[in-house]
């Protein structure tokens, strides 16, 4: 086992690594920006390395500064978190040929599954179905004829494109001729570039991934499903393991699949291979794979009974994983809700501010990953998840209701949060019936925020007179003006209580 | 004590008095009158009983605006800054007056300071509560009307501040 | 399903309960002492009701004045959590005639259970091993003939006894004439009783329970075992399943004897079924049946699956138990450390005064059960249990590592608590080998706390030039000083932080 | 600055200054010498640097008790009584001295007031932190030697307190 571990990343992440790392009796260097001095993953480290200006290239994606951390305080490992540098090829070359270990996968299985469409040519050479779709189109014949054997709904999009432009659904073949003609002339328009291709239009989509796990000797397992398909601007907000969508048998077929998908690439450590299902058909496709652990892992990790992080740390550092598939299964019923500091009222647009209040929900069977406290400040320069809250519950409906409760006690002023978003979505009829697909909450989830009640105004009343029992933001206590911001450990950045 | 909080949509008006047994606030809020109690305030958490029943309630004040927490939903609320502790009874826009009986605990100015807006001039007592009179803008102290220790009745005029040119 | 249910407890059991109720979409009312006014259990709670003076009798053990409560708020259902009336029946009785439900079994299988002896005769019956013993004995060769039946070592101790008085452990049949007569006058004097009794002693017993579960509808189960060996003053402060002394077989015959246990008083709701183990030969006994929730039980919860308190409710409101014992399974590795306001040092006694800093650790797989925050008061009136940590990890030694970690993470200023002793405790070479006897703590575990480290000295220092920064006791600011302490409602009671 | 801390079973001295570099502190216990910074401190927790070490510690002012927290584990100390801020070097037992460089922010009493032993005097701060100079027993305010905003150096006499029978 390592020594000591740097946990390349920030925020919850970085803390849950940490905490995997005192567990296994692994010392912990963090490295963190100028606007992290004070940060949660600082305190919580044993080591702290300033690596430098807050924009994520000068610290958290500067590979040159936090292999040079590395080797400052002698860790013998990087763990890469999630985001930043934990797909980035070349950075595992670094920290290989710096003679130290790559928490994840080979650079070669990152690098392979970095290019989208080589992955996906891969896998359906490797036999996995990817979803149907033709290149490289000329004529209105050869649109035809590729539209014939796809069958139809189908996508017509830029081949060069993303974020939906040059996007059109196409339902019938009568619809196609001008659907190419537009799509063609929006494509050229936004990239230059006017070619096109055709794909199976899938309508009511669930992202379903599988969560896969591999060592240094061969072994290779799935750890079941997770079903992601709430989702706002393409982003996962909720996840839950069981997919209330798949049967055992569909549910082994897709596993063996992403064992598949992993195994053509050699990969070990923990990954995840993310697929669309048809709701309608059952039909699965290879989308892509992540070559990471994910936001997400809590939920497996409940469900599984195994603790991700640290299996992570104990393969990278040669030991066997002891676990074939028949080992595994699935207990209970697990939901992550992400919490992210993003007004939904204003089209989900990221919240940045100081943490004024915080007070995260207990109880048994709730977890809280966060890496935040109060008097934090939220600033644009980093992603706006907050925390993660994690319920683990006998079945689906009991998890449903042991998240109520828990969304219910998480308090957080400063900042605007969805959390009250996730309490109405996870009171929807379409939720309970495990009915929702990818664009469920663009199309067919219109929120808005319930006005106040009338226990509100009465609160907001009586704090104007007992304004010193609440908490008045002008009288926060370690608020420290003048301090000298570039150096952390000065010790005129220290608290001044007396400034009050 | 008159009260208006905006939220996204509208204004909304609250009278907030000590009741008649002094035990109690009374709030009015449009057509809805409500005993209250505070039970406990600590770390921007009030514990009321609203009508009998049990209400926890975060409060955070962020400038004008109130972060509101209560039954596991969260509003942000703006404290109309028109309401100062001013009475209608006064013709004297600048004088400011208890917003309900209590006794004096601090004057923070003397005659003649120049004071800010926003800035606290006096702190009363009422129901072991304490209210901050504060300044509603810019201007200088004219007269003081009374001093630490005094009780005051409702509506009894504190403090009058006058611009800088009314000197 | 109820409507409202009234928990006639206080602290980390009356809270964990109302988190089940929340979850089930139960109303809560709570009842509480005038020491409790600003208990975490009446905040969390939808109403409350006072019950009277401090001292349990004027309030948790007042039948009427509890009875009253529920009547008066309308309440449909009474859970007595553990402790207090828990194991009264008749509570139970009263309840009943009161037309509401108790949370529990019958108060017939409470009055059967509660009578020790009887309790012990009618599992003999049964067909439950029992510890051998004999009665009513006279002359030397009574003694003689008992001891030879039951077989040495064993134990002559007063009938009327208790409490260690009038014990004697013999060896062999030369100790025995010596023992039986310095027996008999310590029991003449404590008790003004010369009985004796003689029983098989087991030297290295473990204290085995199994968690027993059962409905209104013929269904009960049993839910595993609880092994509770780390004991002092004959109160358990460590818990774990599964027990590491137990082999498969050995588990699957005590839960059978446990459920015939149960079967034989009609048994429903949550009960646990005790017993004790001969390390040596692995001979099992009955000790006793506690006929209500265990404090223990989230060991269970974590490792079956289920959320206990949440079935007492739903089979209390006559749901069917769904799962057979086919169906249940244990996952992993739970443990629970039981967190006293006591002092190790100084024989256990307990402590009282203020929480000054309370600090609860958090991470993935660790759960605490508490019912206090800082500021409150923690008095001689009520049991000194500050909270529960609960681990619950992949294997047994992941599961000691998880506790370490959370246990480090646990502050507590104000009173002094049990928590350094506990680590000291799960570091033991004896326990991490599973092999920690009832006795264990009194005679093998000699603990004394380390000296202080060179870094509190430090921090004790810099303290003196950082005074506002640290918690100073004279300023908190929720000390109120001459409020109404009868009136909890009284706004007088109010906070007041310009005190300050 | 000199402090004495006693545990069950003896007593500790610990001697605190600045460092020459004025951007740390250097401290004394026994033989060991180390030097630390202070990163944070807030709500009772001290974030330090030891020796290059980062240092999480948990400490709570109970009295003249302190309780401890440091990974992990839990010591109460007691802060001895004698240890007030006084000069070796001073002949006068109640003149009291500043224990390091720095500036008074506050002047709680005058001459003459009457002073109860722990009463808080004077407020020095030095490096951004702030020092009370307490009572060191009961007694009256016989000289002050300083006044607010006043810079001070090490061991300068900032105050005299006598026993009343002495004025």
């Amino acid at each position: 086992m390592f020594s000591k571990i740097l946990i390349a990343n920030r925020g919850e992440i970085a803390i849950r690594v940490m905490r995997a790392c005192k567990e296994l009796g692994v010392k912990t260097v963090a490295v963190y920006s100028e606007a992290d001095s004070h940060a949660l993953h600082v305190q919580f480290a044993d080591e702290a390395i300033l690596l430098g200006a807050s924009a994520p290239r000068e610290s958290y994606l500067n590979i040159e500064k936090i292999i040079s951390a590395a080797k400052q305080t002698g860790a013998e490992a990087i763990h890469p978190g999630y985001g930043f540098l934990s797909e980035n090829a070349a950075f595992a070359d670094a920290v290989t040929a710096a003679g130290l270990t790559f928490i994840g996968p080979s650079a070669s299985a990152i690098r392979l599954m970095g290019d989208k469409a080589g992955a996906k040519a891969m896998m359906k050479q490797a036999g996995v179905p990817t979803v149907p779709g033709r290149e490289a189109l000329g004529s209105d014949k050869d649109f035809k004829k590729a539209a014939k054997e796809i069958g139809y709904p189908l996508l017509v999009k830029a081949a060069a494109g993303g974020g939906g432009k040059g996007m059109r659904v196409v339902e019938r073949e009568s619809e196609l001729g001008e659907a190419v003609e537009g799509a063609r002339r929006e494509a050229l328009n936004a990239f230059g570039d006017e070619r096109l291709i055709v794909e199976k239009y899938v309508p009511d989509a669930h992202h379903i991934e599988f969560q896969v796990f591999g060592d240094g000797h061969r072994n290779l397992v799935h750890l079941f499903e997770r079903e992601c398909s709430v989702q706002r601007r393409y982003q996962k907000i909720v996840e839950e393991t069981p997919s209330p969508l798949l049967t055992d048998e569909l549910r082994a077929r897709m596993g063996a699949a992403a064992v598949s998908v992993a195994n053509a690439v050699g990969y070990t450590n923990a990954g995840t291979v993310e697929f669309i299902v048809d709701r309608a058909t059952l039909d699965y496709y290879f989308l892509e794979m992540n070559t990471r652990l994910q936001v997400e892992h809590p939920v497996t990790e409940a469900a599984v009974g195994l603790d991700l992080v640290q299996w992570q740390i104990r393969v990278a550092a040669g030991e066997v994983f002891p676990y074939a598939q028949a080992d595994l299964s699935q207990r209970g019923h697990a939901i992550e809700c992400r919490v992210y500091a993003e007004d939904p009222a204003s089209g989900f647009l990221p919240s940045t501010g100081k943490l004024l209040q915080y007070v995260e929900p207990r109880g048994p069977g709730i977890r809280v990953d966060s890496g935040f406290a109060i008097g934090d400040e939220l600033t644009h320069f980093y992603d706006p998840l907050l925390a993660k809250v994690i319920v683990h519950a006998e079945d689906r409906e009991a998890a449903i209701q042991r998240m109520q409760a828990a969304l219910g006690g998480y308090v957080v002023h400063g900042v605007v949060t969805n959390v009250d978003f996730l309490q109405d979505l996870l009171a929807h009829n379409d939720f309970k019936n495990g009915a929702v697909a990818t664009r469920w909450v663009e199309t067919k989830f219109s929120w808005a925020p319930a006005g106040h009640a009338f226990e509100m105004l009465v609160a907001a009343a009586l704090a104007e007179v007992s304004v010193s029992s609440v908490k008045n933001v002008s009288s926060v206590k370690y608020q420290v003006s003048g301090s000298d911001e570039r150096d952390p450990y000065s010790p005129w950045k220290a608290s001044s209580g007396f400034r009050n | 004590m008159k009260l208006v909080f905006n939220d996204n949509t509208s204004a909304h008006s609250v009278d907030l008095s000590a009741s008649a047994s002094g035990k109690s606030y009374r709030v009015r809020i449009a057509d809805r009158t409500t005993e209250l109690s505070l039970l406990n305030a600590e770390n921007g958490r009030l514990e009321m009983l609203v009508d009998g029943r049990h209400v926890s309630a975060y409060v955070t004040v962020d400038g004008e605006k109130r972060w509101v927490t209560v039954n596991g939903r969260t509003a942000v609320l703006t404290k109309a800054s028109g309401v100062t502790h001013k009475t209608a009874a006064s013709d004297h826009p600048g004088q400011l007056t208890a917003p309900m009986p209590g006794q004096v605990r601090a004057v923070n100015v003397s005659v003649g300071d120049m004071v800010t807006k926003g800035q606290t001039l006096l702190v009363v007592e009422a129901m072991k509560m304490e209210i901050r009179v504060q300044a509603p803008r810019d201007g200088v102290v004219k007269r003081l009307f009374v001093k630490e220790g005094q009780p005051v009745e409702r509506e009894q005029v504190l403090i009058e501040i006058v611009e800088t040119s009314e000197r």
